[in-house]
């Protein structure tokens, strides 16, 4: 019988070592060019990081073909990042030119760092998921492919732009607090499959899911039923309940959501907020989200001020503005109407026209 | 089998980011679950909708977690993903690896799955997409004698993941990977067979750059800073400033608080530490010249989440400062607390967050024992409607006494 | 009586302030329910406890509001506030009198009650303050021959008030003292016969500075703007620079939006009218040299209360901008629409605020018929928790036909 | 039988002729000094405003000597103020000094102007109100004996000082937005008198008056019953049902709330926020409340930059700082667990030590 509760493998085992003898003793970074950072540590060591995109969702010859790679050049060592770049780990400078020699002939996309596009956090979309309202690798590549050269150089952009992709509602992944955020959404309520609700669910639990309270039993049907109005199409319900189908091919798109995100440098981090309600499902290519992703990109690129990230930028010229300058109609669905809406409101006079 | 078309999916092995789709090609030629999965895609793509049944629960001996049942929902159709389920595989702290083990990870999933896994998914485990029903045990078998482990799943703990911190990052305030390492084997069990309200996350990112997204992401977030003061080289300034970097304008102008001043007849900066909230912009564009200060520790912030089903939270702080030594007693004795409260109080599908919400600041921080701070808050509360504690007030038949 | 001693009052006759004590004296001389009124009062500082019973219904003829019960609840012992009501009188726009009127006042209360009153009551409404019950007709008889009428309480209109606008102040942009009374005497049987959720409340400020905090204290908002540019007068900006004002400093490093530019060689200021917010700070520190542009009306912003119950709102943006010209009508029909959809929609007690944050902006501005801009919003919302409306959806049996 | 819903009387009647003659037409004004403010017209004509305080509540006997000092001075015009003060109009400019020195000699306060305090607009409490948790007039009273010198000079503080009382949780007037509100509180749930509910109580309404749900329908005795941990004594039940008595004189008290405002000059307007949650009732001159808001304003003046209003100031310093310089303890109560707690939590690493 296998062992249980091992935990994972010993971080220590796998460093290269030239970060075991410089561990906690690094002492600065620089870009040398876009996706190749070159660490130094307080002894004068110096390690070189090549970073390279990734789709993520790899097979095993695409992971064999980076073992073979960093066998070559790296001593063997590699590692991923949070965002699904994958980095070889170069000790030796004299390695880093062939590396990149081969990574080009490869056609592996090195780049990512200072003020790029990095890769794009995302989820999984059609290929694994129980409830998604679009495919998620999908519309990576179509993006990424579109954004290819703001990943590849970092004199492009004002500051770096961090994307990330959800299949639904859910918003797995750190899509909520992304420069763009792309997310799957459903808009219709769930169908209710009468028949099966009293023999797969639990029905107080699936009540209890709705966070509007939509959902109200259902006696004569032994099920329950739901106040449409009152629906925001989250599928909490469905994860709760399999017979209340949530999927909806008419209407399941994509809304997009800027101006987050997660580092504390300068201003708070804070939530993406929507841009775009709805952009439909137009498979395999997607070309009304990669025109509206490239038209955001492009604006501020055009408008703001060096080192100001999106939300940054967003902030100085104002929200007014930003419609404007995108192009993108304001709607009532841009209006938060959940828990905390009223913080959102604009209670000033102090706006633009 | 016939050889099915995918003209859909074929439209995505066009443009120059690596294609998932050639991937899948390429893992197809090995593996029959692969053909059937991209049929099964390229349908999804012509119908707009997934092809995936709601879970059913499956597993590995003595687990509650770390796999998710998948079942396409046209089996006969699709007969090799009739079972696709997914396995997840808890990685190292701060994904580092060496070949010898990644090739193992890949001869391990190439005998018992799909040849598919995701590096990493957004939680950070290595996500084997792919096995069926009879093969969970053996996969879980090969890959346990290999010295890995399953992740976390469902409402338990969830696998916690780091920065690479120290092993890579000089602005590490604190031993992420260590903390990462020792807490998750800490808590095993709690990863392992669920048994919370919903799940809880631990991310731990070395200063404030916050490169895991822990404030985002995480129950628990704990977040390198520093207690002192910036450490300022003035040498290194100079030669940022005679190589034509424009300190005044991208440094000083842009200090939240105001607190850097740059002499730019002398070529020196100077911070007013009781200004400075550690923000990390002129770090960021002063790597060579300014680090963190030299007493470090951590932040630690609860609540973050995305957001379902109370809206997406941020992480607040509780916890403004606290050294992170091993072996971390501090830390997980506060860990026990906040559990045991969350456990006791609440609701299904409610997380930490959400409770702390729902029973005010004020019963969490008497629960758990933590001083109110005013750290805690971007302001204090607006309405008056403070909750006086039973030994604040005067009871009237006391006052008679 | 016998004189009762006040030792507890008394201590608020001391000091520099006018001392309301004193005035109570004074009053008291004349007027016996004063005398049982600082009696009780006295008695209230030493309880540390207020002694007026919860009200009853009193009123006059034809009014279900105006008239507010108030009744001692120690009659027996302060027989002559057993009853000692308070009427509310509605005040001329702007609170301007002339002495005839105001002595008028005087002669009316002190024939028919206390001679203790509000001026103002923070509505905004003359508070005669203490009569009896058999009184009240009288008092409203006397004043409605001497021109004038009650004010609003309960949930119904409450008397509307505005700042001193065109009468007194360069900065008005609407005349908000027009507005005010046409729309008191539109809406009389709004005030006088409240048959609303709750209380609705109009305030009138001509300008941002916002003088009768209208966005803090009324329902609908409406508050002075400008859709083109500031008008600066560069003659002017040369004598506040010459006299050592610090332009740059004071004014434009002020800027929230940073719209200003001083040249400070030829000491001429210039906005960027896109940039600019209308905030008022450079009126209101260069009054003599910069003004609001020419187009003017107002923005009308919706919501504001105090904190009961579900927390204080101020009021926020439902439209930019709207010129307002007698008779005001594109004013009165959105103010029907707003009125005819919280009448059907709000619950007992719930302001239009809270009727708007429980259903939402959407829709409200469906049901009152304005379109949604980004002014009405700091912020897009962060969830994508949106109600799709039916005609927005393709419906399966539609999709088939 | 007299006429009614005749509406105000009008305000055009009432304006004195230099008004009349130039309504619309104010060009500039400026301070001549504290309490004294000049109106100049397009046409050249100018108007002299004396601003004056009062303690609001008034017999006529001060009405009538108001009136005399504006038939001797103003032609017989004069004007109130929303924060309760008396302006006298004067359009001879001879006028303006005999009427100071006859204020003086009198002992009428003349200020509010500029950067002063300016009266403290508040509510009945004890004198006239139901559900006071303590006294307006004596505390607005004893407080501005205490700031005397702030509302008579001009030149003492970084910026104009708006305070507000109010006597209960109601918080009525417009304490929610003042640089410092003084706050009556009860912090005792009601003693509901079973005996009563049921005879002048409609049960559903006082249920359903409960913004955190914690009145529960008691039966047994006809009656209602108040989940005491739940209760956060605003005080609506007792608003709709007198048998639920919320004042107690041994718990009610004093908070002090601080930095907000109504103006949207450079900042947008914003609420007052939660500085001493408890001061007790120590009538008639409440010390504690007078020395509390003393050390917030001359903190504030000291600590100030000019033009900088108490929540500008806050906002800059951090209220981090706020609680270190003026001494005051913070709290579990200053932490809010209302609806919109969540966005007052500080959501950033950044703050200060």
């Amino acid at each position: 019988m296998s062992r249980t509760d091992l935990g994972p493998p010993d971080y220590k085992e796998m460093l290269p070592p030239v970060i075991k003898e410089n561990y906690g003793q690094w002492l600065y970074h620089e870009y040398l060019k876009p996706g190749v950072m070159k660490h130094v540590s307080e002894k004068g060591d110096a390690l070189y990081t090549i970073r390279i995109g990734s789709p993520r969702l790899v097979g095993l010859d695409t992971v064999r073909e980076l073992c073979d790679l960093a066998d070559k050049y790296c001593d063997g060592y590699l590692r991923f990042t949070s965002r699904h770049n994958v980095e070889l780990l170069v000790s030796n400078e004299a390695n880093v030119d062939p590396l990149l020699a081969e990574l080009k002939q490869k056609g592996m996309p090195v780049g990512g760092t200072g003020n790029s596009i990095s890769n794009i956090v995302h989820t999984q979309g059609w290929i694994h998921c129980h409830t998604p309202a679009t495919d998620a690798s999908g519309i990576v590549k179509a993006v990424m492919d579109d954004l290819y050269d703001y990943f590849t150089h970092d004199d492009l952009l004002p500051a770096r732009l961090r994307v990330a992709m959800a299949c639904c509602l859910n918003m797995c992944g750190a899509v909520h607090c992304s420069d763009i955020a792309i997310l799957g959404i459903h808009r219709t309520p769930p169908r209710i499959d009468h028949t099966k609700v009293s023999k797969v669910c639990e029905i107080p639990t699936v009540i209890a899911s709705c966070p509007t309270a939509a959902i109200k039993p259902d006696p004569k049907n032994k099920s329950v039923k739901v106040t449409e109005e009152k629906c925001m199409y989250c599928g909490n319900c469905y994860t709760m309940c399999p017979a209340m189908e949530i999927m909806d091919p008419l209407n399941d798109g994509i809304a997009i959501l800027v101006g987050g995100k997660v580092s504390n440098s300068r201003t708070a981090p804070g939530f993406s907020r929507l841009a775009i309600p709805f952009l439909p499902n137009n498979a395999p290519r997607w070309p009304e989200v990669t025109e509206a992703v490239r038209n955001i990109v492009e604006t501020w690129a055009k408008d703001a001020k060096k080192g100001e990230r999106m939300g940054e930028w967003i902030s100085r010229i104002g929200w007014e503005r930003f419609f404007d300058r995108t192009g993108i109609p304001f709607t009532d669905k841009h209006i938060d109407d959940y828990i905390f809406s009223i913080p959102t409101f604009r209670t000033t006079t102090n706006f633009k026209w | 089998m016939t050889e099915r078309k995918t003209p859909m999916l074929d439209e995505l092995e066009k443009g120059p980011w690596p294609s998932f789709v050639t991937d899948l090609k390429r893992a197809a030629e090995k593996n029959d679950s692969v053909k059937d999965l991209i049929a099964q895609l390229e349908q999804s793509y012509e119908e707009k909708k997934g092809h995936w049944k709601h879970g059913g629960i499956v597993g590995v001996r003595g687990y509650g977690a770390g796999v998710i049942g998948r079942y396409s929902d046209e089996p006969e159709k699709y007969p090799n993903i009739a079972e696709f389920h997914t396995l997840r595989i808890n990685s190292p702290a701060g994904w580092f690896y060496d070949t010898k083990t990644l090739r193992n990870v890949c001869d391990m999933w190439e005998e018992h799955g799909s040849g598919l896994l995701n590096l990493h998914g957004t939680t950070g485990d290595i996500i084997l997409l792919g096995t069926k029903t009879n093969e969970l045990q053996p996969t879980f078998d090969a890959f346990s004698d290999a010295g890995f482990d399953l992740g976390g799943s469902g409402s338990g703990l969830r696998s916690p993941s780091a920065c690479c911190g120290p092993a890579r990052c000089e602005w590490a305030c604190y031993d992420t990977l260590d903390v990462c390492d020792n807490l998750t084997h800490e808590y095993q069990d709690e990863m392992h067979r669920p048994m919370w309200p919903y799940k809880f996350k631990f991310k731990f990112s070395g200063c404030p750059n916050d490169c895991v997204a822990s404030i985002a992401r995480s129950d628990l977030s704990v977040i390198g800073t520093w207690r002192d003061t910036l450490r300022i080289n003035q040498e290194e300034i100079k030669n940022y400033a005679n190589s034509g970097m424009d300190i005044q304008g991208r440094v000083c102008e842009k200090c939240p608080t105001k607190a850097l001043t740059f002499n730019s007849e002398t070529k020196e900066l100077f911070v007013k530490a009781e200004d400075c909230t550690r923000c990390m912009h002129c770090i960021n564009v002063l790597p060579k010249a300014v680090r963190p200060g030299k007493e470090k520790g951590a932040t630690l912030m609860i609540g973050g989440k995305s957001t379902i089903l109370r809206s997406a939270f941020l992480s607040w702080v509780i916890v403004p400062f606290m050294p992170l030594e091993a072996p971390y007693t501090e830390l997980k004795d506060l860990i026990a607390r906040i559990w045991e409260w969350w456990d006791e109080h609440g609701k299904t599908r409610e997380r930490i967050g959400e409770l702390i919400y729902r029973l005010g600041m004020g019963n969490f921080l008497r629960a758990v024992d933590l001083p109110p701070v005013p750290q805690m808050v971007k302001e204090p509360r607006a309405n008056p409607y403070i909750f006086w504690q039973a030994d604040e007030v005067i009871k009237a038949d006391e006052a008679t006494k």
